[in-house]
């Protein structure tokens, strides 16, 4: 294909990521990038080389909202890779590589002693998050919730901290795994509320349509990534609980 | 029609006045009696513009004094305002408000400054505009007037005040020559009716027609001054001479 | 309405074409609203900037000089920093310090809401800019103007009241037309601190359905006809405040 | 830089900044570059644009006007996008894959309003020049083009002048929105610092920062413009 | 002076020309031949400035025919700036380029316009500085200037295209009477040089003494003409009659 060629002729992978996403993707103050899915895309530069039969470089494209589907179409970068759900809208628009990668459900986080029950509870009431975050369209529309959001994360912290929110939503995993790691104590006044996720949604990574030959080389490497439970290692590496999809996804793929 | 020992109502005593480096007035003295009529005539620059400036205030003195009408001019603690309601002044240039209609802008004051009721002052102000034969634009605005017309409606805001003392400044210096006659015809009539007058003009045969006593100004000094009739038909100093020569 | 809704859902099935905030329901009161939360914004904000404008040209004419140089301070540092950093600093700094925006422990809404944030961080930045144009306006007041005012007895204040102030805004009003235009623009800002003016939602919309292009051109048609709603406004007040013979 | 951080408090928030000062300022360059080179452009585009606007010939002056008033009315943002959409990102030149900067974009970008905004000043300042000025330039059989530029333009020059320093001094800011095209200037990079660094507190003195940079870099052309406007003012009176 | 059977060098057949609804011509002729000397008087508001517009093209006409030195000034496909490099004009407000030199000023279009050999041009400008007695000024700034200065450096600018027909429009009308002298004085050595002049002029005497024939216009029409002498010792029309005596 294309887009596989072009990888071969340029011997290095443009990957469209939102690199202020940590601890998925994040830049330290040398401009380098780390987190759970640059370990993952790293691995991958290793497996689509052997692919194409040449080592290659990997180029991180940072993207908003705004621009990464222009970015794929036009060839900008050649996949996108970053916590991306997939919804039946979103498939109309770009290939997605099954099997999914990964899947993440809404977490809450608020003060100690904030009871909530079940989401009815938080209908109509102010919740901190992301700009981007896939998480807001739906809790408004389908819970009724007031979503408050801000650029960065530290700006939805701040704001929780303020009271200016009773809550904020974000990734459960990234939840648990920031508390795991909390060692100054940051968030000691603060819990995880413990609800049914709503929905859990996979993540996956995209490309344009029309390169079966990327598109199956990506394949193979997601489906090597839950056989050998590359995933789920990565995951812990960064601290987060792996969601049950991880184990789901290992169990279907060990067996073949 | 001069007043001889009346009391004078303007006095100026060695009045000095810089810019700067630039010294304009250089010891300027006259005395202008009550409803006398004082013309200054002089080249362009010898600082007519300026002794009219100083009367009222709005260019300090450097040294020297300035008396109207009992009130010191360069007293510090002067109140400015008590002064230009006793002497009105009429520039060159009109300067009427452009966002007030003609009856507004002769009402403003009167009604603004001195806070008088306004049915007064509006048959006075009307009573003015007959008198400049403008009754008809009362209500038009002043960019939709002409240049005679406009300097008329000056005049009528300026003697809307009652002022004791009325000042004019090349009031035609722009005017085409119909409308100089018209302007000068109103002046004639305020001064006909007794007030004060101190005017700057270019017109020599109006100056002469009018005035008990012409000042020339030159440099900074007042060269001579004279009846009317004296000074044009026999001046005394070489630049009045040369002065009255040029001017056709 | 409902044929539009149809039309579009149409389109979409058939092209691609995602104009999913013209058939969707709950997008289109969202943006509806965000549309509105913007008009809001905009008219808020430009009264404050008129408001904080004007005060900032008095005082800028107060002759106590420290209370100057602090409104020049002011003027300074908000017309040469981004707006949005502006923001940031209202509303993370004196917001989150004085607890401005806390919800109650009842739930009861907090004090200041970021629209109100938004409306303050708009006053102040164009505040600075109306200020300056207001200076410009009165300094393009003719100097013999405000002569005209002072010979004819007007205080400093009255002058500036009733003269050089109505004469300073009309010269004023083009630039502050353009300044008005800019105020609507930048009411997108208020998407950083997360009130759902029509850009956030827009933001929002695209984020879900991945509909980019459809999206920013549903906006730039927003913002044109936002525009020439306060161009018309702009048109009607300089019709209103239009004086014969000032400007065309 | 090791040693300046040592100054502080480790755990203190400007030791934890510090570090990211070098990016923030490379960010701040690219700030700085492309609102200089998209003035640039923006100038001679504008000033053609808004001679167009006053020409006589309707088929020439009503378009111009009517893209002026499109360029200027647009949000910058949109603009920005739009010029992402449409240029491509790369050209293959016989083997060779050609891919432009991000940078150019958003130059291309940021010209776009600025050529709509100069246009207008460029209007303006040339209405501001008296009538008579443009009857004596044809009394004296000058053409055109020759009263636009040895008579008209170098009067209106004074006028033109603040308005068109504020605009930079708007494009300046306004370039934060280059992060759309990919441009990680340092509105952008501030972004990034508050999503990686976890540490509470870090909102303030991060936009501080930026805010200080823009301040810094801004106040001194908008001082100059002023100084030139009373420098001009003296020699051309009217 | 006059030269009785001499070639007609500007010929204007029943001029009209109307702005908007106002008719401001209301059927022009006349003829003047080369190096005839005519003036044109009459009220503000006549027409008489349109008129001169009119001949070399800075307004067009509605109906008749101008022909000046053979050239027809409403051909649509008329090359305006043949005809205005063969027509001077010389205006009341001077219109002197602020942003150049007096030298500059006056070579400015005979290089840029004619393309002729700078060494020439700037002979000959300084020729005719000298003329107008301004050799000092050549480095000053128009700004730097006196009225009457300005007024003789655009006389000089004229000249320097060496024109065929100079026009002269209200030239010493916003000057003070000395500064008026000069320019006159300026204006007859032309004269005297057989240059075709067409001049309007509010000083009577100067008409009087300088012209071969004077047209009096009011209200768009050219209600008489007849040689000086006749004119003004004799007006025919009870117009013309009113107007001389208004002027003092
Ligand atoms: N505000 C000022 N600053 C500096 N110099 C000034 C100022 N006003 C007037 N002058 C100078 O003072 C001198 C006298 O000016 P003034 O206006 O009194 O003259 P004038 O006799 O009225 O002349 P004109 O007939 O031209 O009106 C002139 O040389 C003028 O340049
Ligand atoms: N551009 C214009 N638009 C509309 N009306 C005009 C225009 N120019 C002149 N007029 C009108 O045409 C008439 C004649 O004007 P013109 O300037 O020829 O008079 P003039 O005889 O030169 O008067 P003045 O002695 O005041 O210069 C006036 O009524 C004037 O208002
Ligand atoms: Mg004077
Ligand atoms: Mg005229």
């Amino acid at each position: 294909g294309e887009v596989l060629d072009k990888i071969k002729d340029r011997a290095r992978v443009t990957v469209c990521t939102n690199v202020n996403n940590p601890p998925n993707v994040f830049l330290d103050s040398s401009g380098t990038a780390k987190g759970m899915q640059v370990d993952l895309m790293e691995d991958m530069k290793g497996q689509l080389g052997k692919v194409v039969g040449k080592d290659l470089a990997i180029e991180l494209v940072p993207t908003l909202p705004a621009n990464r589907v222009e970015f794929l179409d036009r060839g900008k970068c050649d996949m996108i890779f970053t916590s991306l759900t997939v919804t039946p809208e979103r498939q109309k628009l770009i290939q997605f590589v099954e099997p999914y990668y990964y899947a993440a459900g809404p977490g809450l986080q608020t003060k100690k002693g904030v009871e909530l029950k079940s989401w009815d509870d938080v209908r109509g009431k102010p919740i901190c998050s992301n700009q981007g975050s896939s998480w807001n369209v739906p809790l408004e529309r389908d819970y009724g919730v007031t979503i408050v959001a801000f650029q960065t994360q530290q700006e939805v912290d701040q704001s929780l901290r303020d009271g200016r929110c009773i809550a904020l939503v974000s990734d459960d995993s990234y939840l648990q795994a920031r508390f795991l790691t909390d060692k100054d104590g940051v968030w000691k006044d603060f819990e995880i509320q413990k609800l049914p996720a709503f929905s859990e949604g996979p993540w996956g990574l995209a490309v344009k349509f029309g390169d079966a030959d990327l598109q199956k080389a990506l394949s193979d490497i997601t489906t090597e990534w839950h056989a050998s439970g590359k995933v789920i290692d990565t995951a812990k590496k960064w601290g987060f609980t792996p969601p049950k999809f991880s184990y789901d996804m290992q169990d279907k793929y060990k067996k073949q | 029609m001069k007043a001889e020992n009346a009391t004078p109502q303007v006095i100026l005593k060695d009045v000095r006045k810089s810019y700067g480096q630039l010294e304009v007035l250089k010891g300027i003295s006259m005395s202008v009696n009550r409803s006398e009529i004082v013309s200054i005539i002089g080249p362009s620059g010898s600082g007519k513009s300026t002794i009219l400036r100083c009367i009222n205030a709005l260019a300090p003195v450097n040294a020297g004094s300035i008396n109207v009408a009992g009130i010191e001019v360069n007293d510090p603690k002067l109140d400015e305002r008590a002064l230009r309601r006793r002497v009105g002044m009429v520039f060159q240039s009109y300067n009427l408000f452009p966002h007030r209609t003609v009856l507004q802008n002769i009402m403003m004051a009167p009604l603004q400054v001195l806070k008088q009721n306004r049915a007064d002052v509006e048959q006075r102000a009307r009573a003015l505009l007959a008198k400049v034969r403008l009754s008809e634009k009362e209500n038009a605005y002043p960019g939709e007037l002409s240049g005679g017309q406009q300097q008329r409606v000056a005049i009528a805001r300026s003697l809307c005040m009652n002022p004791e003392v009325m000042m004019f400044d090349e009031v035609t210096a722009a005017l085409d020559p119909e409308t100089v006659k018209e302007v000068l015809t109103t002046i004639r009539d305020v001064a006909a009716e007794g007030m004060t007058c101190i005017l700057v003009t270019h017109e020599m045969r109006f100056a002469r027609e009018i005035s008990d006593t012409v000042y020339f100004t030159d440099q900074g000094r007042i060269v001579e001054s004279n009846n009317p009739k004296d000074f044009f038909e026999n001046p005394q100093d070489d630049r009045t001479k040369a002065f009255l020569d040029k001017v056709l | 309405m409902e044929l539009i809704a149809q039309f579009f859902e149409e389109l979409y099935h058939r092209t691609g074409w995602n104009f999913s905030v013209l058939y969707n329901a709950w997008e289109a009161k969202k943006y509806v609203n965000g549309i509105y939360i913007a008009l809001e914004l905009a008219l808020w904000g430009l009264l404050g900037a008129m408001i904080i404008g004007a005060l900032c040209c008095f005082l800028r004419l107060v002759r106590f000089a420290p209370l100057r140089w602090l409104v020049t301070a002011y003027i300074e540092f908000f017309r040469n920093t981004p707006g949005l950093a502006q923001l940031y600093f209202l509303f993370f700094g004196l917001g989150s310090y004085f607890q401005l925006s806390t919800y109650g422990q009842n739930g009861e809404p907090p004090f200041l809401s970021p629209f109100k944030f938004v409306v303050i961080g708009l006053s102040l930045q164009y505040g600075a800019f109306v200020a300056e144009i207001l200076r410009a306006g009165i300094e393009a007041v003719p100097k013999t103007t405000k002569e005209a005012a002072e010979a004819l007895g007007y205080g400093r204040w009255a002058a500036l009241y009733h003269i050089v102030m109505p004469l300073a805004f009309r010269i004023s009003l083009p630039a502050l037309g353009n300044n008005m235009a800019q105020i609507v623009k930048s009411t997108a800002m208020a998407y950083a601190i997360a009130v759902p003016e029509a850009l956030y939602v827009a933001h929002e919309i695209w984020t879900e359905h991945f509909n980019v292009i459809e999206m920013m051109n549903v906006v730039l048609l927003t913002y044109l006809g936002m525009m020439w709603i306060f161009t018309l406004i702009v048109r009607l007040i300089e019709r209103w405040l239009h004086v014969p013979g000032m400007g065309r | 830089m090791t040693t300046i951080v040592s100054w502080f408090d480790p755990g203190s928030v400007w030791a934890i900044l510090i570090p990211w000062f070098p990016l923030m300022l490379k960010g701040f360059g690219l700030n700085i570059a492309i609102s200089a080179l998209s003035m640039l452009i923006g100038i001679f585009a504008g000033a053609v644009l808004g001679a167009l606007q006053m020409s006589k010939i309707k088929a020439i002056g009503a378009p111009a006007r009517f893209l002026t008033l499109f360029l200027r009315n647009s949000p910058w943002l949109v603009i920005v996008f739009y010029v992402m959409f449409l240029m491509p990102f790369e050209m293959r030149i016989g083997s060779h894959w050609i891919s432009f900067p991000d940078w150019v974009k958003a130059v291309v970008a940021f010209s776009l309003p600025v050529t709509g905004y100069i246009s207008e000043i460029v209007r303006g300042g040339m209405r501001s020049v008296p009538t008579t000025q443009w009857e004596a330039a044809a009394a004296l059989a000058f053409g055109p083009v020759r009263t636009a530029f040895s008579v008209i333009l170098p009067q209106a020059f004074r006028q033109m002048l603040p308005p068109t320093m504020n605009l930079y001094c708007s494009v300046a800011m306004a370039t934060s929105l280059a992060n759309i095209v990919g441009v990680q200037e340092v509105i952008t990079v501030t972004q990034t610092i508050l999503t990686t660094e976890t540490k509470p507190g870090l909102i303030l003195p991060a936009y501080g920062t930026t805010l200080v940079l823009f301040f810094l870099y801004v106040f001194p052309i908008s001082l100059l413009s002023r100084r030139l406007e009373k420098i001009w003012g003296k020699g051309i009176q009217r």
